[in-house]
């Protein structure tokens, strides 16, 4: 579980978050939506101790992370797959893999096996560098590589960025499956909150900085004001 | 800087600029207008350095080699014409150092920072090993003289008087030659970076992927910074050789581009007042690190006295990079900002 | 056999690789600093000279050239790391060119201070190699037991450097801070240490470079790396920067192509090739001849 | 006005506030009268001389030893009694060779520029070090109308009384030198019928070499150049050279290098197991260099006494002096650093050599005038023959402005260690070199002794 108490987060005198509450209970899927510039991936920044916030708490589970360095955060078991990906071009799929199980204690043979045959694709592409992949190869691996670390939650940013409806929904449903298998805890921000509202157990809707609903993801998507007003989706 | 100023406002500055520092040549002893002369060489060659640094966001290790070219010319052009107008000569010089210039930023312009850096001081080693190669045309180790400015008669007139008159009118007359050379080249370039091509170099420094998309063609814009950064340092090499009066290997060694950049940095680079300071700066350096010895009391001809340049100049460089990288010149705007805001504290 | 053994051209080669061994160490130590942190380090060369110093002036007090190069070695690992802590640290997130300048004044500082130090006048540290060349049938041959000492040791220091890289779990999480610090971060690589012990690591090869070079005929002096820095610049930025195994080869290239130019053409011209060289490869192959052509960053 | 157009204002007026500053701390410098030449001081008895020279930086290697034993020098006449009442004040200006490691600001330019604006002004400079460096000032110091005297390079450019009458060498120049080498293979049964080899530095120091062998008689049968820089960044290629002689046969080779290129040199054959018989010039050959480098020792040129004479009776006055100065210093330059149980260095016995030079003008000068003057100086020069420690006279006439203009062989000791870097003579006979003829003449040694004056 993560639970995010009056999070305030500020770049010099812009405020990006303000006292944002909300918690994604564990095992469920909980997608945090908003438009650009809502404050999302700063969020996941926050979390991940990338950005140092003002005030506020941040508790994994009973465990306070606010304060902590973002390699012993990653080392407590929360993957964090970063807005573009983070796949390091200059490495082959390979040695991506290779680096998501380095500070964790996992067998990295077992692990890499169990990555391709959840994504077969990258199996065939195991020798080439992360740049030559197209943007769901990419998004692919950089799922596989969070995985291999057998984490406990999974921070997401925006994986349908640039991707064709196609391979966003195929990832998408990749997630939900990973998420049911592991009873992972997954925090996915998403701009697309069609994709994402069609996987998440419930959903926290940004705005400029402040969360104004944490609800389950039916109830958002059956929303019309919140629908039209902050999420951008034509009423249906 | 200077990017709202009209055409007319920065002709007024640099006629007055260039006036001021003639006048103050008229109180300096000769000893000290001959470091001013020399000091306008450095300034011209440092704003080239700067030019480049912090108007296109690139780093020579490499202008002592653009000033070799500039010298080079200049002296072997006066040898062949020595009656060409001085004029004419720094135009030739400044156009083979800019030559030098498209040549050495053709691949700059696809490399990133530590690669160009590591290229052109290369560049600095294997340049003044040139002339000792090819030849008694080049003049070889013992370099090539050629004849410092000398003071007209009515020059001499005007202003002569006591003893060493005729030298010290001479140097004062190099002193304001030099000077009248630099305020054109500050014009020049200040006219420059508020123009269409200047506002380019900059969008080109801050966010090369936004250059693209609006459509400046990158290589060209960069090639063309690198010319012009080498064109003003191979004018600064010819003034250099005027005033020196000799051009050889030794006027230009490899290190004379580390202290380039040292100085850059410490009068502050990216600005013109700041390319004035690294000028001045350079030829006093031995002073103030005389002036610091002996106030500290450390013994000029110990071992550690005679390294004790290097080692402050070097240290300034360090500490004023990481924590003021700004300089000499941002130091003194930072003053005058403490200044202005006592003075309005008081005028309430 | 032994015309063969003293033969000009094969002689010429065996020069060039030993004078060209020495480049590629220098080369392999940038190679080394410029994949565990992207910086260029200008000071490396005064850095290994300083530790060198160290080291070898022990041998005044009677200690053997061992147990001198070993305090090369590991007072080269403290230094490079201490000096990333508390130079190269605050530089990580500014523009590319203020590590550069920054190196530059240390540079310009070590040297200084090594000379107001030791002085100026070159020492000669005795190596426990001969640098008398072999004979074979009453001629010398182009090689002497030192210069086989040195080849040996830069093979060597290539192909452990390598293997570190590519194959160790360390060189990928050396890599991975370098390139993409933030994502390593995220992985749970302890990217701030990493970036000491990758410079800490280049320290030791560089003090091996410096130790080879203080034992060459020239002696030891506070300058003594400059021309070689500068030569082992051109060879890492030929190979690539990214490759141990180009810097060598790059490196020993140049040596045997200088050799061939003092040998055939006119020695005056050998650093002035080797700088077009560089021109034209960067030209041509901004990237380097030995990094494979990916495209940068993602 | 707006922002940016001030800023440049206050720029410019930053600018004038440090110069303004500067031009006070400059004011006042010129001398109040005329009667005397600038740089003497008819109160106080001084007369001011200066020199540029490396104190720091690669040339300072050794170079350093020449004005230091020369401050030692002053200092010791100075103290006892000066010459005929008048002491030298003698500034010496670090100018790095122009090498720029120094940073800018000690080129010789500026350090000259220094010099001149000296307090009470400069009489001379004397004893400046090095060909670039001194080409690079003497406009300037022609116009200004200092003397130039004793310059420390053995280049034949300062013998040129018609375009620059104020300038005076000092030692015995590069190609009386290779004229010298010549004769002596030609002289000797063991040597004249051998393969030459030569390699000489790639400017007027090798060039003139060369030609000064080829006067001689001495063709080199393979004659190879190096770059100054190249003792830093391409010293492979002195072992190339050294390679190639080897296998031409060569038996005799000549180098005109400076000590690290000796350095490259000899243990470039010492790794080759090729022995040929070196000769060294005089400015790369002091026995330190050549002891380390090859423990088979090599020939050179002299025209001070061989060191290992240590009763002639100016090795004895200059240990003497040195000893006596050691530690003592002037105007922030510390005398040169001497122990009583090592030998003399070249370097050593060069600086001694020109300064008392200078003493003597002077004091021939003070002797008939009372007050020096740059004309009785000139006059002095160019009209006796001085008896200084080199066993040549410095003859200069109103045609040669050369100075010393012969010299001895010596053989540079072999063994290592401090007990062995010494020079002995080969024989008894000295070789003159006529600078504008280049006719050679012989003589037999015969050493001079200091004058009582200089106690």
């Amino acid at each position: 579980m993560i639970k995010v108490a009056n999070l305030n987060v500020s770049y010099g005198a812009v405020k990006a978050l303000r006292d944002v509450s909300f918690e994604a209970p564990s095992g469920a899927i909980t997608a945090v939506l908003g438009a650009n510039g809502a404050g999302k991936t700063t969020l996941l920044r926050t979390i991940s101790a990338l950005v140092e916030p003002q005030s506020g708490q941040i508790f994994l589970d009973e465990r306070n992370l606010v304060g902590m360095r973002p390699e012993a955060i990653a080392r407590l078991g929360v993957a964090h797959v970063p807005e573009g990906r983070g796949v390091i071009g200059e490495f082959t799929v390979d040695e991506n893999l290779r680096l998501g199980a380095i500070a964790h204690k996992v067998t990295l043979a077992e692990g890499i096996a169990e990555q391709f045959e959840l994504f077969p694709i990258l199996k065939e592409r195991r020798k080439q560098y992360a740049a030559t992949l197209s943007g769901g190869e990419r998004q692919m691996l950089a799922v596989a590589r969070a995985m291999i670390a057998q984490p406990t939650v999974l921070l997401l940013d925006e994986p349908s960025l640039g991707l064709a409806p196609k391979v966003t929904f195929d990832i998408m449903t990749t997630i939900r499956q990973l998420c049911e298998s592991r009873k992972l805890t997954v925090l996915l921000v998403e701009q697309n909150a069609k994709s994402a509202l069609r996987i998440a157990d419930f959903a926290t809707v940004l705005h400029v900085g402040t969360a104004i609903a944490s609800r389950p993801a039916a109830e958002v998507a059956a929303d019309d004001s919140l629908r039209e007003y902050y999420l951008g989706m034509p009423s249906s | 800087m200077l990017r709202h100023t009209t055409t007319l406002q920065r002709i007024l500055l640099s006629v007055l600029g260039g006036a001021i520092a003639i006048g103050i040549t008229f109180f300096l002893s000769g000893s000290n207008n001959q470091l001013l002369a020399l000091a306008t060489a450095y300034a011209i060659t440092i704003l080239g350095l700067s030019f480049l640094t912090g108007w296109s966001g690139q780093i020579s290790l490499g202008h002592s080699g653009f000033m070799a070219i500039g010298g080079y010319v200049t002296a072997l052009w006066l040898q062949h014409f020595s009656s060409t107008p001085m004029v004419l000569t720094l135009i030739l010089a400044t156009a083979a150092a800019a030559v030098g210039g498209v040549i050495m930023g053709l691949p700059a312009t696809k490399l990133r920072g530590p690669y160009l850096a590591g290229m052109t001081l290369a560049f600095a080693v294997a340049l003044p090993q040139l002339p000792e190669s090819l030849g008694p045309w080049a003049g070889g180790s013992q370099g090539i003289p050629l004849q410092t400015p000398t003071a007209p008669h009515w020059f001499a007139n005007v202003v002569g008087g006591g003893p060493l008159a005729i030298i010290a009118t001479n140097y004062q007359y190099d002193a304001i030659v030099g000077i009248l050379v630099c305020t054109v080249a500050f014009f020049i370039v200040s006219n420059l970076f508020a123009s269409k091509t200047g506002r380019a170099m900059r969008l080109v420094r801050d966010n090369d992927v936004a250059a693209e998309l609006v459509g400046l063609n990158l290589p060209r814009t960069r090639t063309l910074a690198f010319a012009i950064s080498a064109g003003l340092s191979g004018l600064g090499g010819a003034v250099f050789a005027y005033m020196n009066g000799t051009v050889s290997p030794a006027s230009f060694p490899y290190v004379l581009s580390i202290s380039l950049v040292t100085y850059m940095v410490l009068g502050g680079m990216g600005t013109l007042q700041g390319a004035v300071y690294g000028g001045l700066l350079a030829v006093y350096a031995t002073q103030i690190t005389n002036w610091i010895s002996n106030t500290v009391g450390i013994d000029p001809n110990s071992n550690f006295g005679l390294n004790f340049q290097n080692i402050l100049f070097g240290g300034l460089l360090i500490v004023t990079m990481i924590t003021a990288p700004r300089g000499l010149a941002g130091l003194i705007h930072l003053l005058k900002g403490l200044v202005q805001k006592q003075m309005s504290k008081q005028r309430q | 056999m032994n015309g063969f053994l003293t033969n000009r051209i094969l002689s010429d080669v065996l020069y060039g690789i030993t004078n060209g061994v020495t480049i590629g160490l220098v080369a392999l130590c940038l190679v080394l600093i410029w994949r565990s942190t992207h910086i260029l380090n200008f000071a490396q060369g005064p850095m290994a000279m300083f530790v060198t110093y160290i080291g070898l002036t022990q041998m005044d007090h009677g200690l053997g050239f061992w147990p001198a190069a070993l305090i090369c070695m590991v007072v080269g690992f403290l230094f490079s790391g201490l000096t990333e802590r508390l130079i190269v640290r605050p530089l990580y997130n500014k523009a590319e060119i203020n590590p550069i300048v920054v190196m530059v004044g240390f540079f310009t500082v070590l040297e200084a201070v090594a000379t107001a130090i030791w002085t100026n006048i070159p020492r000669y540290p005795v190596a426990p190699f001969s640098s008398i060349n072999f004979q074979a049938g009453g001629s010398p041959t182009a090689l002497s037991p030192l210069a086989v000492f040195q080849i040996v040791l830069a093979v060597g220091a290539m192909a452990l450097v390598t293997v570190l890289f590519n194959y160790t779990k360390l060189g990928l999480q050396l890599r991975a801070s370098a390139l993409a610090p933030e994502v390593a971060k995220l992985l749970g690589v302890r990217v701030n240490r990493l970036l000491t012990l990758g410079w800490s690591i280049a320290g030791v090869v560089g003090a091996v470079a410096a130790v080879v070079v203080a034992i060459n005929p020239s002696g030891m002096s506070p300058s003594m790396m400059d021309g070689i820095f500068i030569l082992g610049f051109v060879a890492a930025a030929i190979g690539g920067l990214e490759s141990p195994l180009g810097a060598l080869v790059a490196g020993v290239s140049m040596g045997i192509l200088m050799q061939f130019i003092n040998d055939y053409w006119n020695s005056n011209y050998a650093d002035l090739v080797a700088v077009l060289i560089l021109i034209v490869v960067l030209m041509v192959r901004p990237q380097g001849l030995f990094t494979k052509n990916t495209a940068r960053r993602v | 006005m707006n922002r940016k157009f001030r800023r440049l204002g206050v720029a410019l007026t930053s600018v004038s506030v440090l110069s303004l500053g500067l031009a006070t701390a400059g004011l006042g410098s010129l001398p109040a009268g005329a009667s005397t030449d600038p740089g003497v001081n008819t109160g106080t008895k001084t007369i001011t001389i200066g020199a540029t020279v490396p104190l720091s930086g690669l040339a300072a290697l050794g170079f350093a030893d020449v004005s230091k034993s020369a401050i030692s020098v002053f200092n010791y006449v100075n103290a006892h009694g000066g010459v005929n009442g008048w002491k030298v004040n003698f500034i010496v200006k670090n100018d790095c060779y122009n090498l720029g490691i120094c940073g800018a600001g000690n080129d010789t330019t500026s350090q000259t520029a220094n010099l001149l604006n000296t307090s009470g002004g400069l009489f001379a400079t004397v004893g400046s070090l090095g060909t670039a460096t001194q080409v690079s000032v003497e406009n300037t110091l022609k116009n200004a109308g200092v003397p130039q005297l004793f310059v420390n390079s053995g280049s034949h450019y300062w013998n040129n009384p018609s375009t620059y009458p104020g300038l005076y060498g000092f030692q015995t120049n590069y190609l009386a030198e290779g004229k010298m080498f010549a004769t002596y293979i030609k002289a000797t049964a063991a040597l004249k019928s051998a393969k030459v080899g030569y390699l000489g530095q790639n400017d007027d120091f090798g060039q003139d070499g060369l030609q000064g062998l080829k006067n001689g008689g001495v063709t080199p049968n393979d004659s190879e150049t190096y770059n100054a820089t190249d003792v830093v960044f391409n010293q492979p290629t002195f072992k190339t050279t050294l390679a190639k002689f080897q296998s031409a046969g060569i038996k005799v080779v000549v180098l005109d290098t400076v000590p690290q290129g000796t350095t490259l040199a000899l243990t470039a054959a010492k790794q080759l197991g090729y022995k040929p018989t070196f000769f060294i010039s005089g400015v790369g050959s002091d026995p330190q260099t050549v002891n380390n480098a090859n423990e088979n020792g090599a020939y050179s040129m002299t025209f001070l006494p061989a060191t290992k004479l240590t009763t002639n009776k100016w090795n004895a006055w200059t240990s003497k002096v040195l000893t006596a100065e050691n530690g003592t210093s002037m105007n922030g330059v510390s005398a040169e650093a001497f122990s009583k149980n090592k030998y003399l260095n070249g370097n050593q016995q060069y600086g001694v050599a020109w300064s008392v030079a200078f003493l003597e003008a002077l004091y021939k000068v003070t002797s008939s005038n009372g007050v020096p003057t740059r004309s009785g100086i000139e006059s002095a020069l160019t009209s006796t023959s001085f008896a200084t420690p080199a066993v040549v006279p410095l003859a200069y006439s109103s045609t040669n402005h050369q100075g010393l203009t012969g010299g001895y062989l010596v053989k540079v000791s072999s063994a290592s260690g401090a007990a062995n870097q010494y020079t002995t003579a080969v024989n008894t006979t000295v070789y003159h070199v006529d600078p504008n003829s280049q006719a050679l003449t012989t003589t037999k040694v015969s050493y001079t002794s200091p004058a009582t004056w200089l106690h």
